[in-house]
């Protein structure tokens, strides 16, 4: 569904990125894996089109070639990105925040559906519809920003680390609403933290290191790989699990 | 390498000479102009001190300038020039010290707002107070100070200001800055105490203005302050300083120094229309130099360094 | 809990940002030439921890002791004067300047600074120190990223800090340097500094701590040996989440 | 007393009026318009030559001077400003950028109203009669001023707060890059509400004809009370734009009454001083920033 | 990510070259505008006038016209009569952008590289005295014809050049305390006087003079208040005026204040006997925007306006101007008899002799359409100082004593309604 190829970015002399390729298919959780500072977040916000990328790069989504759309015609083409810090409008409420989710065209017809879908995964924030997101928990915010994406009826969900700031209970019930996510057909191409939850419920996962896409397989095969233990899980696995 | 930077000083010691007889032979019209260059380049590199490392772009030249003007009009006549002049530097100095303590924590915006109302608070208060207390509202200059006094004097405080501002820039208070300029975290994190390095800063670029308000203000006979506190100098001078690039210690006098003969030649040249000849050509300027007159030397050096460093080696 | 008389000591501290409350009645301390991990996932108050102790950011309520100075609310530089070194997070260097500029940043405006004809001296001698000997004119810019975090610490450094605060400063190093790193900040403990250190690298964390305090949603979760809190079954929990349900 | 409040609010529903257009200018197209009063008096300009050359009633001539603001700020934007927004790769250079480009713009429509209408003063009467309203006697035109500052003020609050597309430009306002991750065309939307900005502007501009003495050279003027009230009420709030606009026009009156008239502009300054010093981003302003 | 600012971007090289090459043609440009000096086959006259900023609206109604129409009549009638030929006027002009600065340095480039033989003066009182030293040092004759200052007789000493067309502020002031003291006592109106001043150099000048006039002549100031310059809404003033209720209102006003006064003082009601305002009364803006309202208003200036003279001056004006514009019924026509005054000279003198020419000035008697003028220390001895709007004209009526001064109407009209 999503085919991503030779993505690459500079952030002045520093090269962040270096030809970059992966793919999600439909329905399919993939899990990005690597060390603070390997370039994961920089992949999502290179395919979502917010930081400028070299020449050369490809993405694919349905088909379709998005690679040179700017982002908010990204996001037109079906492709929503929760990034890292949220990203939400603080300083608006949250009823506006998934009303403007539905701000692309393609997520006019069933809005109203659509809403009732996200108010029932997130229940609280039905509860505060009134509410300023600026004011809220950290984990309510991280709903706010996982709904407001849902609301745009994306075919592919990029999200940056959303268990970020999350109590364990809540990181438990977010991945449970990402599996009834992946339910409804969309593919979900996440970069986390809180490995082995993510693996729980990926199918596959890429490993980045140092900008380069070092290794990828499933989350099996990723979850028992050594070199994942090193460069990212460290010690602690291989002591605590 | 001594050998060179010697024949600069004796170049730049030469130039300065030159510039120091000009009024010499020079006709009034050329030292006016000359008055005019050297009034700008004062403004502009004493606004570039402070804006320049600190990236507040303030308006409140006019504030500055105006006070040193009014410092004239009131104690000219009484007192012994220079002492004239070393009370209006101390009302300065104070003023500046006031304000930056009470503002240098807005930001953007908000601080370049500011430090237009406070130029137009001053001047209202200064109205009010002439209005109500003495009476009148225009004062009379009649001191004796001739034009060349005033080019002098201006080119004095120029030297002056680029001596200091290269004194500062090798400082303590120079390196200080430049941190703050690169990231004020970092530079709270090394010990700098940010609050005072700006003020000090903003001080010493209040000083230059209010000098150069009080050294012009005989120039014109009489005093209002309309013609003291006139916005249009503020506005100008950050102009100029942006043109000319405020990131480097001679950057603003690049931009004062061909926007003041624009100015010149446009009043002459078209006085009906140089209004909008000045609009067309401050648009072109504003695209075709997006980094100051400063980027396109640094570019034009960046372009050509790797040829000199071939040379150098090839000899 | 050490013998060695307590460069930090910290009581109930609080700190909230809106109705979240990011630092929540922290208690800990840093001894004298110890080093102390600050651990908890992503989001759970270690940055902003660190941020209150540095001045960045001041307290509700609690004390911060360093130095046997209540330095709670003090400004920035103040604290830094008193001999608090740190680096950031997201590595900050002064990207216009040199290396060797950048050093003298840290060594031009604390309380013992050198005259000025030792200043170059001393700028190289600490970047030598940190592995970037010979850089001294290049542009910070021009560094890799590893080379920004060795910057960052020759400037703290340059402080002749009595504490030193490490925000992830390991992060993103690959294996072979990471060693490097570590025997680096171990090298800076035989010399008798005491250094607070926010990580995720656990390898790390086991090899240099003397103690780690694990943080979650704010509160302090732990406190102990690495070997001891690393098995706590709250920070696992608080760590890798629960272990799945079936 | 009552008169003075009266008045204090007609003046400040002008001053409101007068700044609404550049709140949107510089809260949402964040382009910090330095020729704003130029276009206020051009549309002041408009109006007069369509009152005293084709006896068109200033309230009809909204009818056409508003469209025009509008498309004519369409127009500028898209050539002029569109390349400094993509050239910008922070706010704050933007902000350097635009202070410089519509300087330049101040000297060409500037120019331009002086070539057609030369330097003199400007005025004519239209409803300059005496309205009785709660036993005080006011002049007709302010009071239509006034009552459509508030009614567009307020109308445009609620058009931003409860219609989408008026979301989207307070979304882009908030933050433009969360803005386009929500498929809102951040260049775009800009636009717009800079050319909803110069249709309010040229509103103003007609409205202040009625009442007000203009020449060519007064722009100035209006950019500076502008701004004044836009930093004050909170950059990018249109009801801080109101309230803020209000407060300044009671402290005025109330002065001018009561205290000295010679110090209403001082207690104005002091005033926006003041606030500023409180509360940084002003009385509706963003906590953050 | 470093960000980096606006100063410190780099651009292509083309950009690069374009700017450097405006740059220089702009210094080209500069330098070569300095032409060189022409044969005497003309009459070189320049000036700089505030075409742009604040002052640029006085300047345009009062000044503007008449220099470009006493050039264009000198030129159709053959030139400046110098002995037995007419020699042509040529014009150079500057823009001084309203500020005491540019003004003194564009008079400068005048006198210095345009070598022009004579200056026509700036508008306004401040600039007129900011150039004041520069003309008096290169004995350029200087007729003030817009400026009002109090210190007239001692600049004029200071400065034998310079003429002071508009008087002293404490006449003005004693001209309208002397014509209401007679109004007094003839029963007209009572001795309650409110008076407002713009907070800037003319209100505080003319409000200074009439203070003690009105106090010694014992009149009640029941209101005197100052306001700033570019106050947009006066009607909290008027309110409290009327609450008041005065006979006279006096308002030393700037032309959007006074329009501004006006129209409120009409709106609220306010009709005192006497409602005197200005500068801008003598605006034909004033009729045109009050229409038959102006009936009965009093304003600063004034012109003998049945004398033939007068007629044929306004006929010419608005022949002469754009869209027919009148001139104003104060300045204008002082600033036209002033270069009347001035050609006169030069041709009594007959050469290019700024020395004599001032002498002349200084001693000659002069036929202007304000009449007669003769300067005594180099002050005229006639102004009008009091005017009135009757029937669509803006006449003198004070001083009384002044030739083809009308009698005022007394008590103002009540407003009628537009």
């Amino acid at each position: 569904m999503l085919e991503v190829g030779d993505v690459s970015v500079t952030y002045g002399q520093h090269r962040a990125l270096t030809d970059a390729a992966l793919r999600v298919g439909r329905s399919e959780i993939v899990v990005i894996l690597g060390a603070n500072g390997a370039g994961k977040t920089t992949c999502l916000k290179a395919i979502a089109g917010i930081v400028p990328c070299l020449a050369g790069k490809r993405v694919k989504l349905s088909e379709r070639d998005i690679s040179h759309l700017p982002a908010h015609e990204i996001v037109e083409a079906g492709l929503a990105l929760v990034p890292e810090g949220r990203g939400i409008f603080a300083d608006l409420t949250v009823a506006e925040n998934l009303l403007l989710g539905a701000n692309p065209k393609r997520a006019r017809d069933g809005e109203a559906a659509r809403r009732g879908r996200v108010l029932s995964l997130f229940p609280r924030l039905g509860e505060r519809l009134g509410q300023t997101v600026r004011t809220m928990s950290g984990g309510e915010q991280q709903m706010v920003a996982i709904g407001r994406a849902l609301m745009s009826n994306p075919d592919v969900l990029l999200l940056d680390e959303p268990s970020l700031g999350l109590s364990p209970l809540l990181v438990r019930e977010l991945f449970a609403s990402l599996r009834k996510v992946r339910e409804t057909g969309v593919g979900l191409l996440l970069v986390e933290q809180n490995a082995r939850e993510s693996l729980a419920i990926a199918d596959r996962g890429y490993l980045i290191e140092n900008g380069m896409v070092t290794g990828s397989g499933t989350a099996a095969e990723l979850m028992s790989n050594n070199a994942v233990q090193h460069a990212y899980l460290g010690g602690i696995v291989a002591s605590a699990v | 390498m001594n050998r060179m930077r010697l024949a600069a000083a004796l170049a730049g010691c030469a130039g300065l000479a030159v510039l120091a007889l000009l009024p010499m032979y020079a006709d009034a019209y050329y030292l006016a102009l000359a008055i005019g260059l050297l009034q700008f380049t004062v403004l502009a590199t004493a606004w570039g001190l402070f804006s320049g490392p600190t990236r507040y772009v303030s308006l409140a030249t006019t504030a500055f300038f105006g006070v040193g003007a009014y410092t004239v009009a009131v104690l000219g006549e009484l007192l012994p020039w220079p002492l004239v002049l070393l009370i209006a530097t101390a009302i300065g100095a104070l003023m500046a010290v006031i304000v930056g303590l009470s503002t240098l924590r807005l930001s953007g915006l908000h601080f370049v707002i500011f430090t237009f109302g406070l130029a137009e608070l001053i001047r209202q208060l200064v109205i009010w107070y002439e209005v109500n207390k003495t009476r009148v509202l225009g004062r009379y200059v009649f001191v004796d100070i001739t034009q060349k006094d005033i080019y002098w004097q201006l080119l004095v405080l120029a030297v002056a200001v680029f001596v200091i501002g290269w004194l500062i820039a090798r400082s303590r208070l120079g390196f200080a800055l430049r941190i703050i300029g690169e990231d004020e975290t970092v530079a709270k994190h090394c010990g700098i105490n940010v609050t005072i390095a700006k003020v000090t800063l903003f001080a010493i670029s209040a000083v230059f203005m209010t000098l150069v308000g009080a050294i012009m203000a005989p120039r014109w006979t009489y005093i209002e302050p309309s013609i003291a506190f006139n916005a249009t100098i503020s506005f100008e001078v950050v102009i100029m300083a942006l043109l000319g690039g405020a990131h480097r210690l001679w950057g603003p006098a690049l931009g004062a120094i061909p926007l003041t003969l624009l100015f010149e030649f446009l009043a002459a040249r078209f006085p009906t229309a140089s209004t909008l000849i000045m609009g067309v050509i401050f648009l072109l300027i504003v695209y075709a130099l997006p980094a100051g007159v400063v980027g396109l030397w640094d570019n034009f050096r960046r372009q050509w360094r790797p040829q000199r460093v071939e040379q150098g080696a090839g000899a | 809990m050490t013998a060695a008389p307590a460069v930090l000591e910290i009581k109930g501290l609080v700190r909230a940002f809106g109705g979240l409350v990011a630092v929540n009645a922290l208690d800990m301390t840093v001894g004298s030439g110890e080093i102390v991990g600050l651990l908890g996932p992503n989001g759970s108050g270690k940055t902003t921890a660190l941020n209150l102790v540095s001045g960045v950011l001041g307290p509700d309520s609690g004390a911060i002791h360093f130095g046997g100075q209540n330095i709670a609310g003090m400004a920035t530089h103040r604290i830094a004067r008193l001999g608090l070194g740190r680096t950031f997070q997201l590595v900050r260097v002064l990207h216009g300047m040199n290396c060797a500029e950048n050093v003298r940043a840290g060594l031009a405006f604390h309380p013992a600074r050198l005259p000025r004809g030792e200043m170059d001296e001393a700028a190289s001698r600490l970047l030598e120190r940190v592995g970037l000997k010979g850089s001294e004119q290049r542009l910070a810019t021009e560094l890799t990223y590893i080379d920004r975090k060795r910057l960052e610490l020759a400037r703290a450094l340059a402080l002749q800090p009595r504490l030193l605060l490490l925000d992830e400063w390991l992060a993103g190093l690959n294996p072979s340097e990471l060693l490097i790193g570590i025997e680096l900040i171990r090298s800076l403990k035989d010399e008798g500094l005491s250094i607070l250190l926010v990580e995720h690298v656990m390898d790390a964390i086991r090899s240099l701590c003397d103690r780690c305090v694990v943080m979650n949603s704010g509160r302090k979760i732990a406190e102990g040996t690495p070997e001891k809190v690393l098995s706590d079954p709250a920070v696992i929990e608080a760590y890798l989440g629960a272990p799945a349900d079936a | 007393m009552t008169n003075a409040i009266f008045t204090g609010l007609m003046l400040g529903g002008m001053y409101a009026l007068i700044a609404m257009g550049l709140t949107l200018q510089y809260g949402v197209a964040r382009i910090m318009n330095l020729s704003y009063g130029e276009f206020l008096v051009a549309a002041a300009f408009a109006s007069y030559w369509l009152f005293t050359g084709w006896a068109l009633n200033p309230l009809l001539a909204l009818a056409f001077v508003i469209p025009a603001g509008f498309g004519g700020s369409l127009i500028l934007y898209r050539i002029l400003l569109t390349p400094l927004v993509r050239r910008a790769r922070t706010r704050d250079t933007l902000e350097v950028d635009s202070i410089l480009a519509t300087f330049g713009m101040m000297f060409i429509v500037q120019g331009i109203m002086l070539s057609m209408f030369g330097g003199a003063y400007f005025s004519y009467s239209f409803l300059a009669i005496p309205v009785s309203l709660f036993g005080e006697i006011l002049a007709l035109n302010r009071l239509i001023a006034f009552g459509l500052a508030v009614a567009v003020g307020l109308a445009l609050y609620l058009a931003l707060t409860h219609t989408r597309l008026g979301t989207s430009i307070r979304a882009v306002a908030v933050d433009p890059m969360a803005a386009q991750l929500v498929a809102i065309d951040v260049v775009r939307t800009s636009a717009f509400a800079f050319a909803l900005g110069g249709a309010l502007v040229a509103a103003a501009g007609v409205l202040i004809s009625m009442f007000l003495t203009f020449s060519a050279s007064s722009g100035v003027i209006f950019t500076m009370k502008a701004l004044i009230v836009v930093v004050m009420g909170g950059v990018g709030n249109l009801l801080g734009c109101l309230v803020a606009g209000l407060a300044l026009g009671l402290s005025e009156s109330l002065v001018a009454t009561f205290v000295d008239p010679g110090l209403t502009l001082a207690v104005n300054f002091a005033l926006f001083l003041g606030v500023l010093l409180v509360k940084p981003a002003g009385l509706f302003g963003r906590a953050q920033r | 990510m470093d960000e980096k600012s606006l100063w410190e971007e780099n651009m292509g090289s083309s950009v690069t070259r374009f700017a450097a090459g405006l740059l220089a043609v702009t210094g080209i440009a500069l330098f070569a505008g300095v032409g060189p000096a022409q044969a005497q086959s003309s009459v070189k006259i320049g000036y700089a006038l505030s075409r742009t900023g604040p002052n640029a609206g006085g300047a345009a109604v009062t000044t503007l016209p008449n220099y470009e129409m006493w050039v264009k009549e000198v030129n159709a009638a053959g030139g400046l009569k110098l002995g037995d030929k007419r020699v042509p006027i040529e014009i150079v002009q500057y823009d001084d952008r309203s500020s005491a600065e540019e003004a003194a340095r564009a008079l400068e480039r005048l006198i210095t590289q345009d070598k022009v033989d004579f200056i026509l003066p700036p508008w306004g009182t401040g600039l007129n005295l900011a150039v004041g030293p520069i003309l008096n040092k290169s004995g350029y004759p200087h007729l003030a014809s817009t400026a009002v200052t109090d210190r007239a007789p001692e600049l004029a000493k200071r400065w034998p050049n310079s003429f002071w067309l508009l008087g002293t502020s404490a006449g003005a002031a004693n001209t309208l305390v002397d014509l209401l003291v007679k109004l007094r006592t003839e029963g007209k109106i009572g001795d309650t006087v409110a008076m407002v001043s713009v907070a800037d150099g003319f209100g505080i000048d003319l409000s200074g003079a009439a203070r003690p006039a009105l106090t010694k002549a014992n009149f009640k100031l029941a209101y005197d208040k100052t306001y700033p310059v570019g106050t947009q809404d006066l009607s909290p003033i008027v309110n409290e005026v009327k609450a008041l209720n005065p006979d006279v209102f006096i308002a030393f006003s700037y032309p959007p204040d006074t329009l501004g006064l006006t129209e409120q003082a009409r709106i609220a009601g306010f009709n005192p006997k006497i409602f005197y305002t200005g500068v801008g009364t003598a605006f034909p803006l004033f009729k045109q925007k009050f229409g038959a309202n102006a009936q009965g208003v009093m304003g600063i200036g004034g012109w003998s306006g049945d004398s033939a003279p007068i007629k044929d001056y306004l006929a010419r004006h608005k022949a002469a101007s754009a869209n027919g514009a009148e001139p104003d019924r104060w300045a204008s026509a002082v600033t036209y008899a002033s270069l009347q005054m001035l050609q006169q000279a030069i041709e009594r003198v007959g050469k290019i002799d700024r020395e004599a020419v001032i002498k002349d000035l200084q001693t000659g008697t002069f036929d202007t359409v304000i009449g007669k003028v003769k300067f005594e220390n180099n002050l005229p001895t006639k102004y009008w100082w009091v005017g009135q709007w009757q029937d669509g004209e803006f006449y003198g009526v004070g001083p009384a004593t002044n030739e083809g001064a009308r009698a005022p109407i007394i008590p103002k009209p009540a407003w009628k309604a537009p």
